[in-house]
Parts: C-alpha cells; structure tokens; sequence
C-alpha cells in the first residue's frame, strides 16, 4: 500500500515519523541519514535567526513589511530539499524557508523584503518564483511551470507553497482541477499555520482537512504534521517522484502553526490569547530534532551557541551587503516592463527624469 | 464636536447606519474580531453579533457574489475588499452581475451593495497593496465609485452610499487613513453622491484631485501662492458619475486645467476628465490641460514608490507649465 | 441512515427510484402519488415541446441564440417541483424547465430569448433570477440569496442550477465554500449533461463523480439518475428539508444527457457520433415515465396526441403573445441602469434620440 | 494568393506559426476537435495533437494562470478566451502577474503569452458576449492589446503578438469574423505592433476606429463624399501601447477629429485619444473631438442592440457636427 493510500484522507489519519518528543513512531525510521539531519536542522536554525532578524530589522525601521516562518521552518525545509536541481519553487509570501534552501542568498531576500528592486531577481538556474502576495494565485503558475515541463518532457516538478486560507480561492480550485486533468507534475504544499491574519482554520472551510480537498479532484491528498521534519520530507518525496514519473499532482496538507504575527503589521493579541499558543508550543519543529539529535550526541546547547554563533554572523553579512545596496535609479522602475521600451513609457520616463 | 480621523470617521459611519437600518451586514476577511487590518470595523462585532459582522472564507469572489446575492433578497450589504489589488477577482460579477442586475430584471432586482476597500499607494506596503483602479471600474456601467479625502467626507460620502439604492464601490485613500483630523459630527449628515466639492476657489487655473491626491493639490496650491499663482482645487468625490459641470465651470472660469490621480496615466481617470472638457469647454481652454499620475508601470517597491506618486513639486511643475504655456 | 450517509458519494452508488424500463428499485417506492406524477408528466411535455418549438423559431430567424433543455426535463421538473411558495431559483441558462415550474409564463420566457427586453422581468413574488450566462457565477448568488434568508430567519431555500462544465470555476468553489461554513439553505444541483459544449465530462475535471466534489467542503453530496424523476424529486426534497431546518447545504449531481445541441449556434457533430447518443436514448426521463403510467392506465398513445394537441396550443398563444410586443423604445435600455438616471446618462439618451 | 475571412486568416496565422515554433501551445475551450466556437482553430488539433492544442476544463483563471506558468516556463503559449466577457475573471492574473513578471523579476521571467478573445458586438448574441473591454486592458502595465480591422491585418498583427517577448492581449472584433474577404498572403509577413494604420487619406476631418468600427467609419466616409467632406480614417490597430504620434500627426493636419468605439463612453480608449490630442496637438484643434461610441448601459438584448452600436449615420452626424462648429 502506498503511503498516499494508507493515509487516505478519509482514514482521519495524520502522516507521522518523528514524535514531539524527539521519539520515533513505532514501525517508522527517519527517512535521512544523521548527518543529513544534522545539516537540516543547521539550515532551520539559519532560517528562523534570519527571520527573527527580519523581523527586528522591521522594528527598527530598516525593512519593510514582513511576513515571518516562525513555526513552519520544518513545512519548508523538509518539502524543499525533497527537490532534485531544475526543479521549481512557487512561493507565496512567507518562503523564507523555501527559498534559501533553493540557494537564493540571504542578501537579495532581505533586499527584496527592504523594498529594493534590486532584490527582485532569483539567479540564472535558481528556478524559484517571485513572492506571491495575492494569495491562492501562484497556485495555477506552478501547474503551468508543471504542465510546460511535462509536455517538453523535461521530467521537472514544481512545487507550490501556499496557506490554508489559500484554499478557500478559486484559483486553488482551478489549479487543483487542471492538475488532475492533465497530471501536471505538481506538487501542492499548504501549510495549514491554523490562520489567515485573524481567520482561525474552523472558519476558513468546513471540510475536516485540507488533505480531504483532493478528492474532489481525483488526486492523492495527505496531511502530514507539518512540524515533523521527517514526515514532511518524506511525504513530499514520495509526492516529487510519483510527480516525476507521470503519477500527476499531489495535495498535501502540513499541520503546523504560525507562532509570530501574520506580519509586522498585525497584532496577534487582537484575535488569540496566549493560552491558545500555548498547547502549540512543546510542538515546535525544533524541539523535537534536538531531543533527536540530542539523543545522537549531535546536539547540546553548546552546539546550539556555535551554530547560532556562525549563524548570525553571516546574517550581519547578509544585512550589510543588502543595506550597501543603494535604492535604485529612476530607469530602473521602466526598465523592465517590456522587452524594448514603448514610446509612451519612454516619454514617461523623460518627464519623470525632467522633474526629479 | 470630536476630531476624528478617517478610519475614525468611516467607523462611525458604519455603526451609526447599521443602528439605523438592521438589513445592513459587513462582511469580509479579518472584519470581526480583529476589526479590519486597518481597524475600520473595529468593535462592531462586539456591538453588532457575529450575523451582521462576518468574517468571511478567503475568496474576494465570494465575499461580493454572496454579497450580491444578499442585496438582491434585500439586505444592504457592506463587503469589504482588504485592499484594492484583491479586487480583481471581483471585477467579473461586479461587470457581470452587480451593474447589471436592475437592468436585466427591468427594475425586479436590485443590488443596494457598498464594497468599500483601502485604495492606492504611499505607505511603502507589499507588492499589490498601492493600486488605484478606479479608472476601470468608472468604465463599468451601473455602479458608481467614490472615493472621499477627508474624515468628514469620508463619513457623509459612505453614509449616502450606504442608502443609495444602487451598487457603491467606495475607495479609501489608505495613505490618509490617519493623516487628517478634523471635526466630524455624530449622527445625520450625508453628502450627495455625484457632486465634485470646491474645495479652494482660485483664478487661474483649476486641479482637479480625489482621494489622497487633495492634499497633494492644496500642498502644491499652497507652494505656488510664491509665484503668485491663484489655484482653485476640486475634490471630485465621485468618481462615476463625474459631476462633469462644475469641472467644467471652473475650466470654463480659469481656462487652465491640471489633474492629478495616482493611478497609471493611460486610460485613467484623468483621459475622461480631459476629454469631458474637451466637449464642453474646449473654447475656454487657453492651454493643454496636464495631466500629473502615476505610470504606465507597476508600482514600485517601497525604496522606490516616491518616482511614481504625484507629489505636490510634480504638480506645481504642471501648473507652471500650463501657467506659462 | 439519512439517504445523504447512504449515498455518500465515495459509496459509488448513484440514488435512483424508478429504472429504464419503467420498473422500480427494489425496496424503493415513488415518493409522489400517481396524480402528481401524472401532472408532473403533463408538465414535463408541455416543457419538451415548448423546448423543441424555441428551436424551430431559432431555425426561422424568429428566435435568437437558446439552449434546450432536450433531455434534462426531469432534473429540473423533479427538482424544482421540491421548493416551497417564496424559495428561490437561480438558474444558469438552460432552464426552461425550472423557469416555468416557477410559474414564470412562456410568453415572458420566449420574450427574452427573442431578445425582447420585456421578457427580462419575473413577477413580483416569484422569486426567480434572470438567466446567468457567465458559467458558475451564479453559485454565489444563491449562496447569498439562503445566507440572508438565514440571517432575517426566514425559512427560505435557494436552489441553484449549474451544469457539469461549471464545476471547473472558481466560483463554484468559493460558493461551495461559503454554504459549507455559513451552513446557508442552498441545493447545488449539477445537471451533469456530459458536456460543456464539446468538452466532454471526461476531461471536465479528474474526480470521479461531481457529488464527491462535496467532501471538500464538509456538505453532503449525493449522485442521482438524473433522469428517474422520482429520484431527482425526492433527492432534492430531502436536500430543501434539511436546508430548511438549518442542515446547510447539499451538492446534487444529477446525472443525465444533453441529446440536443449546446446551443442552436451549436453543430453537435463536430464532436460526437449518433453511436454515442444511442445507449442514452433508451435512458430519456419520458421513456420510463410512459412505462410506468402506462402500467398505471394512465398513459397510451391517444392521452400523449391529446396532451401534445393542448400544450401546442398553448405553445401557439405563447409565441402569438410574445410576438406581438414590439421591441422596447431606446428609453427602455436606458431607464434601469439605476434608479434615478444620472446626468451623464441622461444627455447620452438626448444625444441617441436626436440621432435616430 | 487567397481570398480569406478573418477567421481563416487568423487560422492560418495559427497554423504557420505553430508549424514554425514548437514551443506554441494553444490552450482553451472547445479549441480541439470543436475548433473553437467560431472555428478559429479549426483542424489545429488534427493536425498539431493534443498535446499542442488543448481542451481545457471552463475556467478563464485556470486558462490564463496556467497559460502565464508555461509561457515563464518557456513556451509560447496561446490562450483563447472563448468571449470576451469572460475575460473578467482573468483580470487578476492579467494584472497581477501577466503584466509584471517580467519586472517583478528583473527580466529573469517573462510572460510571452497571447491571449485571444472575440470581442464586440453585432451578432445578435446572448447577454455578455458583445462587451468591448479594450480599454480596462489598456489601463494595466505591461501587457499590449491588438484589436485588427481586416483579415489581412489579422494574421499580420497576430504573427506579430504570437512573436512579441511580452504578453499580448489579442481581441477578435467577432461582428467582422465573416464580414470581409481579402487578399491574404501564405507564409511569412507581419505588422508592427504600436502602429496605427492609415486606411484612408483626407484633409477635412480625422475618424480614428479599430476592429469592426473600421468598416463602419469607411462606410460613413463614403457617404459623406455627398456632403464634400474628405475623410481620414485611421485603424488604430494597436490599443496599448497607443501611437499617439500617427494621430496626432493627423489631427494637425484637418484641425478636427472623431472617435468611434463600441465599448462604454465613459472612461472608454476614446478618452484616452482625446488626452492625448490635447497634449500633443491642441492648437490644432477647429473643434472638440467628437465620441462615437457605445453607452454607460450594458449591453441590450438583440432586439433592442442596434440603438447601442455606433452606425454610419451616427459616424458622419459627428462628423458634420465637428465640421460645422
Ligand atoms: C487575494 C488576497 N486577498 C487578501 C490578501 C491579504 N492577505 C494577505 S495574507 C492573508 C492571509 C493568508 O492566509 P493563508 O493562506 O493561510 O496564509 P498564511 O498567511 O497563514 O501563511 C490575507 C487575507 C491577499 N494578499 N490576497
Ligand atoms: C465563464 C464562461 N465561460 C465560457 C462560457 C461559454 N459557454 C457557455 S455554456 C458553456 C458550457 C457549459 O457547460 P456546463 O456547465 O456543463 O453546462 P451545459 O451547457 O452543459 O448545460 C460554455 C463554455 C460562458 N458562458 N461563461
Ligand atoms: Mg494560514
Ligand atoms: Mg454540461
């Protein structure tokens, strides 16, 4: 029995190898090696102190609105590094994760999230989409990106990130229904954080999972708990291969939960309690990889200083590099919309340039 | 008399009316409990119930097609579009459906429905957060758009929106959501939907603004006072249907004309404005009127969103021009 | 067990009363007494040539652009026929059947598909909307018309019509969504015809069936021989009552065949072979009707002439009365765009005036 | 060398280029065995497969956002839009990413896609399937919008959208699909987007129109040679980006002009050439620039559709009008 039919939505059951408490699920084993996991759980830490620097960035003045992982670093690492070189990366808003782990530096990310242009552009040979911001709408580019590559015969999958609250859109639906369709190797990886901004996941859909959506689309949907980083990745493996070899899309639901703001500009204690975060705590993604990789001897606190250590490090790196970037020129907000630029625009642009 | 600001002003509004009248119902994402991102429908729910103030799924189709549907029964919907780069997916039932239905019932059903959503740029928000689409939607027959600039406007345009029988997509100048206070009153006033409002009279040449482009005008108006330059402002409050008189009265007064929005310059706003003077006032006109917007580009990121906004130097820049042509 | 859990879509079974050959289901009996199924009957006659007659004026250049009903008779009569005194319709386009089980005259029917805008205005107090062209983005309205029913408290039901084809959009997606967690008295009922135009429903979407769409949100769903009256009727019964007593929504998937063209703009042989029309034919909802009856006394060849003779007459009056409306004055495109004419309008009816 | 209707030409335009370039995918309703409702692409899917010419599932969004995924991807992708007024629900994905990627990425990405659409009316057709919403397009950064007259300047034009690097908004005016039988070479030729075409010299008045209001302003034209009024008529061609160069070179010629456009007056492209008059040529001006165009109404039903049509007779009422003021 595959593990899309043995978690059949419709079973009530959730995917899971690693426990919270650092425990393996009897009859399950770790998908990766130790040193794999070592190295994973290295990436997750650089994520989640890049974030946490965003965010401090933002109270400072120095960035722009910001949309944090805080809590979804496994969701994102886990599914991303399943992903083989040329494969694609459809984000939405909040794929700090997803993104680095594509090899996107840290520089053009917090440049792009500090309001400069000048980190708009993903590398020749990084397949990564630009941030998605209206929500649901990426969902149907990476069916696309998924549906070009297949009918060119490039066994290429795309993947696409996307939150609970993204399933209520039409485009979801679509995207959902094209994919099954005509297979396109896609794979769908919502991270079902619990909200949208203030909207709790009871109120988003009256379906019991987000995995049981599948269904009406005759594709595979499974929930996995989304802060298990071995579930996550296996998941979306078995999820990118069955893609690659013309087994069609797969939905599959992370369960985890957005411990920080929707963005800098929200204030959580509007429409949660702390209580409520409480419970969702001892759950995090890393408390149970460092009882893991503790266990192996791999982790301990003084580990955990070191990698912090060199961590921030090339954080303040990446923070001075972004921040040397000067706000681009005026040519640089025309440049781009066309190949060769029209004479309205060119007109436009000399006017501006005449005012400045 | 309190001084409110606009999302003050707006909130006001909203609780006054829907004391008022118990058919109206606010719906949209994050208007519950957390009262809006901007906090236009903040405590509502705790007044009104959770049946009258709903947190909707996350779909801008469905907020206004459900919408629809409730007007259509008879209840007088109040949908609220997060910001106006989400109302794209709305734009097929509100062409479709919302400006069309008293027409294709011959009068049977009607769409007394406001959607009001934060509009244009200038707070350094994420990509699609500082759009001005009202051109597109003034093309779309049988619903009308206003957009108010001040807190007092705010509160007696939304009120006559609310009791027009007819579909109202009404925009708020984000940018100013905070920036002005004035005097607004409790209780009953409205301003008449489809009437500019003269806010400075002047001599020699007209701007003509809305939204938070007024205050960019009067800044500008204020500037060229230097220069001796006599400017009269109008605020078109109504977007659709354009009080095409009193433009043109005061072309016709002035014979110069500049106009301001912050949406990309082509087809919008501002081509009707010139082409309704053109029809009636062409003779009057003793220079090109000048058109001071947006670019025909996305807008940019916040490092560089300053380019494209109207600013009050660009608009002084066009008045001179006209001035001097 | 509700006839809902009986059926649940992932079940496989497809709810029917009364089979091909006029025989019923063993342990199922008709839901109606023999009176009402013989009016019904009548009723569903007097549609199919109403139906027909649209299409030979179409073909005299006396009808514009009309899709029939050909074939989908009992979907809409036995459904429809399901609703209360001041429940609603919103029908798609294709709904002659529900349109006068409403009580909406034929003459006012013809008048707006001969293009006559004094056939766009249903009678006070029948609550059907005008025709929705735009596939799907009626869903929505019907979930609004239930969902202020709901929330004034009055006992209302919405039943919407939507084919197979407009399943695929968004908006049936977003409307599902919507009726599943506001609970709104809304029956989707999907015409499954087998075809969006040339599409077949094959390549429509990838699920199974159209019922199991439901269990993506969390509403009942149920399939049904669209063309068995009996079950059409008494599936949609149980739907309005659970609507009605605050049981939320429920997708019904009508399965049945479009014989007729798309539309008369339509040529069906571009896309499919009388061989495929063959084995539906013996599944026409009449075919079973006049067995039955017939079993009953109720029909034979000469109650069919002399109920044919009395409908075509009526069919006569009503295409004498709508051809004798002349076409609306300019005013009349005019006069409803809102309720007070503003300026701009006003001196654009002066200016064609003065041109014609 | 064929005489074809427009939709053979754009039929064989399709078929050259899709035999030239394997990366072109047409994508949409009933575009396989059915050809498209209009028999656009009658036979592409015989001769091309399945995989090249696509039945997609009713959904414009899905068509589009998929569409815009495989052109970044590195197709060329043509998506057809079955009528225009189904085009609404793409207006997100138009806006939103279509015409942005390109810049949202520092040209890392590009969207080369076309996205055809009949579009117009006067075909007696059902409700929403007579809108002409060329000038929305044209207010949204980054996307191009070509509208032909004539079949032979529909494969022109369209061999120029389907090879253009930046997406193309390509609306078939479906009232001419039949209407008019020219010359048509086979193999290669093709029109340069950005440029209006003059269909006919004159001196006294400019009449610019594009898609079936061409015919029309030429049969205006025609019967205004009774009145001795010499007519230019200019086939804008392309709608955005507009050459304002080529009308206003025109209107400083005969000091006068007219606009015919099917669509809503209001905010409609008509404005938007009236602006653009204003600023390059308003000395030249001898009278208003008269509109010729559709109301702010919807569309009436057949019976009722020719009081909303711009006509011939309506076309040359402005026309003396303009002269005689
Ligand atoms: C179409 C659209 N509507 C509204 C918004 C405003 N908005 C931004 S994020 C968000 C909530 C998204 O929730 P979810 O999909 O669960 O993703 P999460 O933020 O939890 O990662 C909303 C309403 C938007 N960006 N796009
Ligand atoms: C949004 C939209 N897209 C395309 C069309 C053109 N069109 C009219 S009916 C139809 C097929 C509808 O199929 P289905 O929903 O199965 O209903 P049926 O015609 O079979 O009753 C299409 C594509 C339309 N009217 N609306
Ligand atoms: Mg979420
Ligand atoms: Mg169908």
């Amino acid at each position: 029995m595959s593990l899309f039919e043995e978690y059949h939505p419709l079973t009530g059951k959730m995917f899971q190898i690693l426990k919270a408490d650092g425990t393996l699920v009897s009859g399950q084993k770790p998908p990766i090696s130790d040193q794999e996991i070592f190295a994973l759980y290295k990436k997750m830490l650089f994520i989640r102190l890049a974030d946490q620097r965003a965010l401090m960035l933002q109270r400072q003045g120095r960035f722009g609105t910001y949309a944090p992982i805080w809590g979804q670093e496994a969701c994102q690492v886990g599914s991303a590094y399943a992903l083989q070189k040329g494969d694609w990366v459809v984000p939405a808003f909040r794929e700090i994760g997803a993104t680095l782990m594509m090899g996107i530096s840290l520089k053009s990310f917090y440049l792009y999230w500090m309001g400069n242009e000048m980190g708009s552009r993903a590398p020749e040979g990084m397949n990564v989409m630009p941030v998605s911001v209206p929500v649901g709408t990426q969902t149907l580019h990476a069916v696309g990106v998924a549906w070009a590559a297949k009918l060119r015969g490039e066994k290429v999958v795309a993947l696409v990130f996307f939150g609970d609250g993204a399933t209520s859109k039409g485009d979801f639906h679509e995207a959902m229904n094209f994919a099954g369709v005509f297979k396109t190797p896609t794979v769908f990886f919502c991270q079902n954080n619990q909200f949208a901004i203030s909207v709790p996941r009871s109120l988003q859909t009256a379906s019991k999972t987000i995995a049981q959506k599948a269904i009406a689309y005759g594709c595979d949907g499974i929930q996995v708990d989304g802060n298990d980083l071995f579930a996550v990745y296996l998941a979306t493996k078995e999820a990118v291969e069955k893609a690659r070899s013309g087994g069609g899309p797969t939905l599959i639901e992370g369960v985890t939960y957005r411990f920080g703001p929707h963005t800098t500009a929200d204030d959580p204690t509007k429409y949660r309690t702390e209580a409520e975060i409480e419970p969702w705590k001892p759950l995090d993604p890393f408390v149970r990889l460092r009882f893991y990789l503790g266990e192996k001897g791999m982790w301990d606190e003084e580990i955990e200083n070191r990698l912090t250590a060199e961590a921030q490090k090339e954080i303040d790196q990446a923070v001075k590099d972004a921040e040397a970037v000067p706000s681009p020129q005026v040519e640089e907000i025309f440049q781009y919309v066309f190949a060769e630029m029209p004479h309205p625009l060119k007109e436009q642009l000399e006017y501006l340039k005449s005012t400045l | 008399m309190a001084k409110l600001n606009m999302v003050e002003a707006i909130n006001l509004a909203l609780r006054e009316e829907m004391e008022r009248d118990d058919r109206i119902v606010v719906l949209g994402e994050d208007v519950g409990k957390e009262g809006g991102v901007f906090r236009v429908t903040d405590g509502l729910q705790a007044k009104f119930g959770k049946d009258r103030v709903i947190d909707t799924p996350l779909a801008e189709t469905g907020i206004v097609g459900t919408a629809f549907g409730m007007a259509v029964y008879g209840l007088r919907p109040i949908a609220e579009i997060q910001f106006e780069g989400f109302i794209f997916p709305c734009l097929d039932q509100i062409n479709n459906h919302i400006g069309r239905i008293r027409n294709r019932s011959r009068g049977r059903f009607t769409c007394p429905l406001v959607i009001r959503s934060p509009y244009g740029g200038g707070i350094h928000a994420p990509e699609h957060h500082s759009d001005s689409p009202e051109a597109i939607l003034a093309h779309i027959p049988g619903i009308k758009v206003v957009i108010p600039s001040t807190p007092y406007e705010a509160k007696g345009l939304l009120i006559s929106s609310i009791r027009d029988p007819d579909p109202v997509i009404f925009f708020e100048p984000k940018r100013i959501y905070r920036a002005i206070r004035e005097e607004v009153p409790e209780g009953e006033y409205s301003i008449p939907l489809g009437k500019a409002r003269l806010v400075q009279e002047g001599k020699d040449v007209t701007v003509i603004a809305w939204g938070a482009m007024v205050r960019e005008a009067l800044n500008a108006a204020e500037q060229l006072k230097a220069d001796k330059i006599d400017v009269e402002v109008i605020d078109l409050r109504t977007i659709s249907p354009i009080d095409s008189e009193t433009i043109a009265a005061s072309i016709r007064k002035t014979g110069r004309g500049v106009i301001v929005h912050e949406a990309a310059k082509t087809c919008g706003l501002g081509a009707e404005i010139i082409a309704l003077i053109n029809e009636k006032a062409l003779l009057s006109l003793q220079a090109p009127i000048e058109r001071v917007t947006g670019f025909d580009i996305p807008v940019p990121l916040p490092k560089t969103e300053h380019y494209y906004l109207p600013n009050p130097k660009r608009i002084a820049l066009a008045v001179k021009k006209v001035m001097s042509f």
